[in-house]
């Protein structure tokens, strides 16, 4: 890693408009925080947390349901895990009918276009559809309960 | 009566039915999109669920989505605010069908009063005056310019699923008919789905006036006297007061008494509003009906002391109407000024970070609003950020208070409407109720002859 | 009309009168101790002059620095609003003296109902009920034993020149009776620089009834109803309504008569509270006139229509009465609570930084605060930074809608009394209408007998 | 890395408007953290402003009335200045009387306990005196112009 290196990825945080950037590799470890940011906490600072503006739930806003891409920032640092977040209000079931099995559990490997779940709402069952391939590595929710927009359901281990 | 009453709807007017909710002891839940996860009406809800991304079509106009909201959180109720699905007779349908009561008329009064040329009709055969029309769509160009001779120029040509003044416009003469008629099918066509077109006798310089009647399922209905909303920009209220300067007590009782009829004729229940033309001469033409709760509705609550969403929850829940005609008794004068995120003079929207937020008090004075200091007003909704009503012992009194209260008033961090209200009110046409809906061309960007008539909107 | 007047005073009282001027079109000029130079009073008025550092005596109870204020803006008048200067004759006399109107009784007025024994006489010859009792000092201890076996045990022996529970003690029996006048003539001499103390017959149980009168300087006096303020705490009224429930519609008109004709009889102009101790069988006994605006006035504006802060400025200028008593009609309820920066269990004061502050909307709230996010409240003046009062058609109407007002109210960063009124307003006997001044003990941190008795403050 | 390194490196944090920069590598680290940005965790940031709390007036509180202390970052770097500030509120006014020659004017050596000026207030003429030793270096407010609590009247330059 030399200055050169540095400024593109200057570059890079700027171009996508990042607040943190942060890489370690092989003893190396680069981070970056942009001003600014800090602006973000003046409403609800985290440790004072008075005000009216709530403090960001802890759940990163995350990638938009739909398009589940890779998250690896909020799950862990080393995984690449895609997180499967309803789509829909409802309620969620893991099984096509109450005495059937799970569509899927915990460990089993998932292709794209498979059926996770269903959630069901206005009387209508919704088959949710994995996004990616690879391996379940949580299910959020309990079966029969209540879910929300947004809400997350299914982290999948890709690749 | 309810246990838990979901509210399809957010800022303001969501705090206005938590605020009703909890002075009848029901509980509430909140349904709120991504864009408005630290809005009050979610903190002040009992419970919230969030329905959508920040695109109202995905969010507070889908209906699987609060429906399922609704039953995942065991409400009993649906009380839908004004705009988005306020005046969906799909959504009274559903409810219906899954057993949730919806906070308004009857599905079919709905949809009667949504389609222009029905209601037209009804409310003709119910004894109300109309305006002179087509009583139904026309069919084309040439039937357009025989029915347009009949009514005499100017006419006004409106879409029958209208709303917003688009597929609306008025023609002075023959010449201008074909166009005229062309324009508004395709505007009628794109922003509805539906081309219908009719034709009605075009008013000028005419006041808005509008009755509020609030029904039971019991057959009982009574009207709150009126309101006057001629304060409007391209059909947007701006300014409303009660009672209006214009009517004379025998006229307001009139009126009245005709609307009921008529409401009680169509089965009305819970609240609504009947909106009229007055022309020059006094004479009124019904405009449209709003089968739903009005921006407004807070200076009928002035001046009558009715708690007009209580009343509405009430009677959706079964009960009767708690006050009968003669108990209705007006006092005193109430003016409210919609405030806005937007620039006063080139009514840009200004959405943006609130940084201050105060109101003044002292006596006469109500501010209905989900803002707060470090609130953020986002640029997916409508720009109302507070809507302030003072009342006083007649109109001289409510307008000083409102000077003074819209001058004492802060907004810090995004630009407001207080400027343009502040100069209305110093305006001496307006002081002397000189005015009609005409009134505000004389503050538009450009003085572009816009017609400035009609108010579809809350 | 006067051109522009000068308030003397700080928070929601000099917010309040800032609003009534500009209602009436009259500049205002602010003053302000250093700690207050960022107040919300200052930022309103049209002009502002620091009177002196942040302690009271040296600023707010200033008299040379206000008068001076006055001189140097050009105020034609000044408004006391309550507490400091509110009540000092002194200050009613400089103004005289050098051609500013004090907004306020005549000095002399001021000065006898300042004097206990003599307000007492003076009321008793005007016809108004008094305890029986020593009609003036008492000149030793071997006078007060005879007169107490007259009155009859308990007597309570109270400072001529008393107020806020000072130079006051109860006592229930011949052997208590010389400690207590010692201590009593100490704690008066210490406390107002006068020991004199008279005796008067103690009423166990009582409620605390007052009555709102406005007079004009044409011998025109009118009342507006009473209020009743029995929840206090340490002679402290922390909630206020009107009507009372205790009162039936004759006790009302006869209390409101005889004070009308008092009032009369004392040459009574502007605004003042005739207080009255009800006993549990109906019978009321004077117990103080305050010649000022009151704190708790706005439960009488709400329930009146009446706006006591313009009828104050406009009375001074000269002007009549605006109003007939036959014109006062009382409608529907109104109910008031103090909101104090303080633990609401220790009741031990919380000054700092407000870091949000929020009030909500709705029919039926007023909110008179000079509070607002990231405003200090300094731990120089008194602990009250907001009055809530709601009103309804009814007392549960009312008492619901202070109920939602305050669960939905948002002050953070500072602790407030908002729990507790939460409390009293889910408490059976206080939702009952069945309290005495004694309601309050149940809720305080040690329940010792205080006698909870007599309001003196505001 | 050496100096021009860092200078380069400095040059980029302030190009990119960073708050932090961190790199690592091989036993080397360097952490930058550019100033005031902690400031914007408080309520009002102080660049932002806004808010209904006036942000406190440039005129610092200076030395309480009656005890005007010298006041050298008030006034200048080098020179000890006290100011003596109104005691009260009134009417200023610079002589005895209309007629007669100003109490002092800028360049009169005053001691202290000798008289300044008048200030009128409920129609007592009150005498301000200086409270030390000094050249006079300033007067403040006009002659006959009123004058509130705490407002400056002289400047003195002390010994």
């Amino acid at each position: 890693m030399n200055l050169d290196d540095i400024k593109q990825i200057l570059d890079l945080v700027r171009e996508h408009e990042l607040a943190e950037f942060e890489l370690e590799r092989d003893g190396l470890k680069v981070r970056i925080r942009k001003a600014g940011h800090e602006v973000a906490y003046v409403a609800a600072p985290p440790p004072a947390a008075p005000g009216l503006a709530p403090v960001p739930a802890s759940t990163a806003p995350g990638p938009l349901p739909g398009t589940p891409g890779p998250a690896p920032a909020d799950e862990g640092d080393s995984v690449n895990l895609a997180v499967i977040k309803s789509p829909i209000v409802g309620t969620f079931y893991r099984s096509p009918e109450p005495t059937a099995a799970a569509f899927v559990k915990v460990g089993d490997m998932v292709s794209k276009g498979q059926v996770l779940c269903i959630i069901e709402a206005m009387k209508l069952m919704n088959e949710i559809e994995s996004d990616c391939d690879g391996e379940v590595a949580a299910v959020y929710v309990e079966n029969g309960k209540p879910v929300q927009f947004g809400d997350r359901l299914f982290a999948i281990k890709v690749g | 009566m309810f246990n838990k009453v979901l509210i399809a709807n957010r800022g303001e007017i969501a705090l206005r039915i938590i605020c009703a909710c909890r002075e009848l002891g029901i509980k509430t839940v909140a349904v709120y999109s991504e864009a408005d996860e630290n809005s009050l009406h979610v903190r002040f809800a009992d419970e919230d669920v969030c329905i959508g991304p920040a695109r109202s079509l995905d969010s507070y106009l889908n209906v699987p989505a609060i429906i399922s909201a609704a039953e995942i959180t065991g409400a009993d109720a649906i009380h839908p605010g004004y705009g988005f699905l306020s005046e969906s007779a799909y959504l009274a349908e559903v409810c219906e069908a899954c057993h949730i009561k919806f906070i308004g008329p009857y599905p079919n009064v709905i949809r009667l009063m949504g389609d222009k040329a029905r209601a037209r009709r009804a409310m003709k055969k119910a004894g109300v005056p109309v305006l002179p029309g087509s009583d139904g769509p026309v069919s084309g160009e040439d039937q357009a310019i025989t029915i347009a001779k009949d009514l005499g120029y100017p006419v006004i040509i409106k879409a029958v699923a209208g709303g917003g003044g688009r597929g609306m416009r008025v023609v002075r003469s023959a010449d201008e008919l074909p166009k005229a008629f062309k324009t508004a099918m395709r505007e009628a066509e794109a922003a509805f789905g539906v081309g219908d077109v009719y034709l009605e006798k075009y008013v000028e310089q005419p006041r808005h006036i509008e009755i509020q009647v609030l029904g039971d399922h019991h057959g009982n209905v009574v009207h709150l006297g009126e309101r006057e909303c001629s304060i409007q920009r391209r059909h947007q209220k701006l300014i409303e007061e009660a009672p209006s300067v214009a009517l004379t007590e025998k006229q307001r009782r009139k009126l009245g008494a005709t609307v009921v009829d008529a409401a009680k004729a169509v089965q009305y229940a819970n609240a609504g509003t009947f909106e009229f033309l007055m022309d020059p001469s006094g004479h009124f033409y019904f405009l449209e009906a709003n089968t739903r709760l009005q921006v407004e509705h807070p200076v009928t609550e002035f001046i009558t002391g009715v708690d007009i969403v209580k009343e509405q929850i009430l009677v959706a829940a079964g009960r009767r109407l708690s006050m009968k005609q003669s108990d209705i008794e007006v006092r005193g004068h109430a003016i409210e000024c919609r405030i806005n995120a937007e620039d006063p003079v080139t009514f840009v929207p200004s959405p943006g970070v609130i940084q201050a937020f105060s109101v003044p008090g002292g006596p006469g004075v109500r501010v209905d609003t989900f803002a707060h200091s470090d609130c953020t007003v986002t640029p997916y909704y409508d720009s109302l950020i507070a809507k302030i009503i003072t009342y006083g012992r007649d109109r001289t009194e409510a307008l000083a208070r409102m000077r003074r209260t819209l001058e004492m008033t802060v907004v810090e961090g995004i630009k407001t409407s207080i400027p343009l209200h502040l100069k209305v009110l110093a305006d001496p046409d307006f002081i002397g109720g000189k005015f009609d809906t005409s009134f505000m061309e004389r503050y538009m960007p450009e003085k572009k002859k816009a017609g400035g008539r009609l108010a579809e909107t809350a």
